[in-house]
């Protein structure tokens, strides 16, 4: 028996796979395909404070093995969320991380404290990376001392472990790891969209509404892989990976590199089976290169 | 909606760069309702393409899909071959509430047509007295005027005049007697101009937006709506909106 | 008559298409497909200072619509580049841009002094940013400050136009090219590889013996275009645009951003004519979408 | 070389995971030479797949590609079909060189054979006095004995023993009487043994390296030389070199 389950801070999961933050909802959508307790965790949608409505369409455009999306934080508000959407998923057998978004500090932090009202909610995912709002997101994700005060920030008014999202548009990711792991946080996840542009020909102008967007998606795993391999060596706090998983090969490259678990995005579009599939699929490539375990294979890559 | 494998029973080139498939699935030729589309993975490409039902053949479990060949994606797709499957999601979204329905309007413009088509059939099988506007934009563009004959007057339109009526199709809906309701699908400013000029009836548009998940999950495919409570989402809540609640 | 020619400093370009640095050799291959006059420029492969090998193999690695290389500056030093090389080229009717490198501010030096000898050279290429290299490279390309200094130091002792190639592993790309534009450059080309991993799940390794390489190819198209975009905005000098360009199009893409011509890179190892199969199509597709000529698109994407 | 479409006219499992591709084309089947290769075009991937060629029929103009399933590209290209076409660049790189030989020693490993099988026909051809040792996994894996056996003393080699002798192509070595020229093609790990074991003899070694261009104009394809003149390129100097010359 290949042994699944990973212990992450406030996280005992039943096997390393959940879908990435802003690719599943709230998980209602996808609930029709599938029973959502096979989820070792869910990542939920972005809350801010309040509501939100994002931005203009078009939001998303095609790109070789990847796509790009300024979707804009679009949520109903924290309060709304644990109101409404977290009671839906804690049905299920499965862990919830919050996804939270903000445009000023104060906004972070009173959404972490709201979070604390929900307990059914196991671990906040703290984005400072996203790059699809004009205030805020982009900002806090490339400055290690912006970060590292936000996650301090964060970590004090929260009774949950922080998983603090990097942003990859940085030259070098390293001092944003190291000075957010100085700063309290519990774990990482990597990496959030890379910033991309389309442009349409006919209409002489970038395809996105927001002008820029974020890409994900296969395109992006070397990527991602070599700054999960980067920071590995660097920290010791676990690592939640993503960027474009599409199968049980793919989550076991993270873990080599250093992931403790992986959460899947883009490839959900394409296919809503994909997170149950790459849980099935998963003891049988795991067997194949030698693991007993995810356990084992975390960081196995390193030479 | 379900994913569903179907078996390509026929592709068909109808009219410049506009291809009829036909595909047989269980599912989807039981639950479709006029109006809903199906989500296709064209092999290659990340995102799923949308397109709309335009009939169903209940007896031979058969889908009619009309496209036309827009970019990579749609190329890919019309080069598919009989006996080749495809992987769909569907039907997705709601279609046309279609009840107690007396005298309707149909207006489609280009790739607006087919979800129109498999709608006027349904309504004429409920006996419901159909005229239909249908624009193109030359003679080589149009498709489905006989079908259309079949149960509705059918005026068509070209933008460049070089067959039917010249113009936009709200250039002959003056033509048009009374009705209780109309249907429009068709591009934007098309909707918009419907939207304007009919006003003061009950009407239904169907939308399109650029789509990832097609679920309604990732919120790529919002329309703002006139109460002001937000975006609401193409795939899910629409693609059929009532003509008054959105903004264009 | 759709006009192809663009004028930059030192280069009188017939059409905007050129072979990128590094995946054309010296010509010498691909001249067994197609007459090199047909090409607007060739983009040598970088010279430094002594013969190089590189690094151990293997050097490539294949990814999803991209590809992964560490091919480590392999070439016979800029003395031989000039005595054989150069001359091979200049039969052609095209225009030669010498791509330079080094480990040290001395040796960028040193090359752009060497090739004032060759007259044949219409250009020279600051390779600032070649993440394959463990000594210099990347360093020079990431912070303005070395950036602009190594500039400064090549423009002083080279008779030729100097462009400068940015690195995408950055998180301000205008705030390099900026500077390097006050510096004197007088042109830039845009983007190098973004560094990348793969790891080979059954050696448990990272596949490559470099252990990180460059990712090009058409994953990156959408990040090219986003930075050129960017940094059209803020330079008044002109871009040499590059990034997973497969065909008109994507040429038109490019020159929409600002791009004022073009380097083709990967797609050559997947067709060896695709420099001038789109070279055929350019007036065909500029027209398609209302251009008389390639100068007019060039920035024709902003709004 | 040339880019060149071909099309397939028979794909067939001939082993455990290895493929036997015939595929048509007058220029390649001309001028190739054995120990040359193809760049074989693969659908969906960047980069092409360095396949050897295995045989040529020149009065059908036809050229036989054996491949084993390695990864998702020879997956994808065993599952091409019968009169679809291919593009390949070839033939690539420099061949065996085999003038003035009389007896000689063939050695081949795996996927390593199909050179080392091109190259026995055209020495037998010659006249030449062959000897063959192939090495395989196991008894499923072995291909083309017979057609070895038509111009050669052939001996098989199997690691588990599960046909012909067990273990590697080197335990055979001392087999073998005296030969003027030995070639091997195959794993890394056997192209070592045999060079070191063979180190007083002439030989060529046919190596493979990831590859991007495969013409000679990237520089992925090294290999370190014993003259420390640096690296030369297997696309375009080799595959094959003399034995002597290469550090594996
Ligand atoms: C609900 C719905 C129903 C539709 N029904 C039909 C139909 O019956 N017949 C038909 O011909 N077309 C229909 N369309 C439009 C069709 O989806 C697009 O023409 C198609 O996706 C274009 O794909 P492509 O690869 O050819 O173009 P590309 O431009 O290469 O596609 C790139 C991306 O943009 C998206 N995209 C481009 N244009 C559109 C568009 N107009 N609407 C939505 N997404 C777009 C693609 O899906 C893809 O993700 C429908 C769209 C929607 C939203
Ligand atoms: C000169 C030469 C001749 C060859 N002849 C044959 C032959 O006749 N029969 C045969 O079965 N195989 C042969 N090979 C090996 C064959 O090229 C690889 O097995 C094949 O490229 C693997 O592709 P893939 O997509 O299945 O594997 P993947 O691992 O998915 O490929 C990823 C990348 O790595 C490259 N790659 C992986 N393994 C190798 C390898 N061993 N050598 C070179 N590149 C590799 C691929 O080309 C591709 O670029 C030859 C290789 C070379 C260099
Ligand atoms: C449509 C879309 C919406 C996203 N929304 C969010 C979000 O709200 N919060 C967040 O942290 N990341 C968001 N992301 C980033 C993903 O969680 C993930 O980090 C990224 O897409 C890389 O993974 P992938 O390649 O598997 O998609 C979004 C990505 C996509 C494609
Ligand atoms: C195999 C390979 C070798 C390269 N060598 C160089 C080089 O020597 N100097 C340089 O400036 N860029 C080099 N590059 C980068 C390319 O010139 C180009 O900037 C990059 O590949 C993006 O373009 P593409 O996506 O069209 O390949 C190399 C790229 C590849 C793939
Ligand atoms: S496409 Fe994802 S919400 Fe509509
Ligand atoms: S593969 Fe490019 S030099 Fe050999």
């Amino acid at each position: 028996m290949i042994d699944l389950s990973v212990k992450l801070p406030g996280l005992n999961l039943k096997n390393p796979i959940m879908p990435a933050s802003g690719c599943f909802g709230f998980g209602r959508e996808y609930s029709q395909f599938y029973d959502l307790s096979e989820l070792g965790a869910i990542m939920m949608k972005a809350a801010t404070a309040e509501e939100r409505f994002g931005n203009q369409t078009p939001r998303v455009a095609e790109t070789a093995s990847g796509m790009l999306n300024a979707i804009g934080l679009q949520n109903p508000g924290v309060k709304q969320i644990i109101a409404n959407e977290v009671p839906f998923i804690a049905q299920y057998d499965t862990k919830i991380i919050a996804n939270i978004a903000g445009s000023t500090m104060e906004e972070y932090e009173y959404v972490a404290e709201a979070f604390n009202e929900a307990t059914d909610v196991d671990a906040l995912e703290l984005n400072i990376s996203c790059p699809n709002v004009k205030e805020g997101g982009i900002q806090f994700g490339t400055d290690p001392a912006m970060a590292a005060m936000l996650t301090e920030k964060v970590k004090k008014v929260s009774r949950l472990p922080v998983y603090v999202k990097l942003s990859p548009n940085v030259t070098n990711i390293v001092d944003l790891a190291t000075a957010i792991e100085a700063a309290g946080a519990d774990g990482l996840s990597m990496i959030n969209t890379i910033t991309g542009m389309q442009i349409d020909l006919a209409k002489r102008q970038p395809l996105l509404a927001n002008q820029v967007g974020g890409l994900s998606g296969p395109a992006i795993k070397p990527i991602a892989i070599r700054m999960i391999y980067e920071v590995y060596r660097h920290v010791s706090i676990p690592i939640i990976g993503m960027g474009g998983i599409q199968n049980a090969e793919d989550v076991l490259e993270f873990l080599l590199a250093g992931a403790s678990a992986v959460a899947v995005g883009t490839a959900n579009f394409q296919d809503p089976y994909i997170c149950p599939k790459i849980i099935n699929s998963l003891p049988e490539v795991l067997e194949k290169y030698g693991f007993h375990s995810v356990q084992e294979a975390i960081g196995k890559g390193h030479v | 909606m379900r994913q569903e494998l179907c078996v390509i029973k026929s592709v068909q080139e109808i009219a410049l760069d506009t291809y009829e498939m036909k595909i047989v699935n269980k599912h989807i030729s039981e639950h479709a309702k006029p109006g809903q589309f199906l989500h296709i993975s064209v092999d290659g490409f990340t995102l799923r393409r949308p397109i709309s039902i335009a009939n169903i053949d209940q007896v031979h479990e058969e889908i009619t899909l009309v496209f036309k060949v827009f970019g990579q994606g749609t190329k890919r797709l019309a080069s598919y071959q009989q006996e080749m499957t495809i992987n769909v999601l569907g039907p997705n979204g709601n279609g046309f509430p279609i009840n107690d329905r007396k005298k309707v309007l149909l207006i489609g413009g280009g790739v607006g047509v087919p979800p129109i088509h498999f709608l006027g059939k349904k309504l004429a099988e409920q006996q419901v007295e159909l005229t239909t506007i249908l624009g193109f934009q030359q003679k080589e563009s149009v498709f489905y005027e006989a079908e259309f004959n079949q149960f509705s007057e059918t005026i068509i339109v070209t933008n460049d005049g070089s067959y039917g009526e010249k113009g936009f199709v709200t250039d002959v809906l003056t033509q048009i007697d009374e009705f209780d309701h109309y249907y429009a699908c068709g591009p934007v400013p098309m909707l918009m101009a419907v939207q304007k000029q009919l006003s003061d009836k009950q009407g239904f548009l169907s939308l399109e937006e650029r789509m990832a998940c097609g679920v309604g999950a990732c919120f790529a495919c919002v329309i703002p709506t006139k109460d002001r409570s937000g975006y609401r989402k193409i795939c899910q809540d629409g693609p059929v909106f009532q003509a008054e609640e959105i903004i264009l």
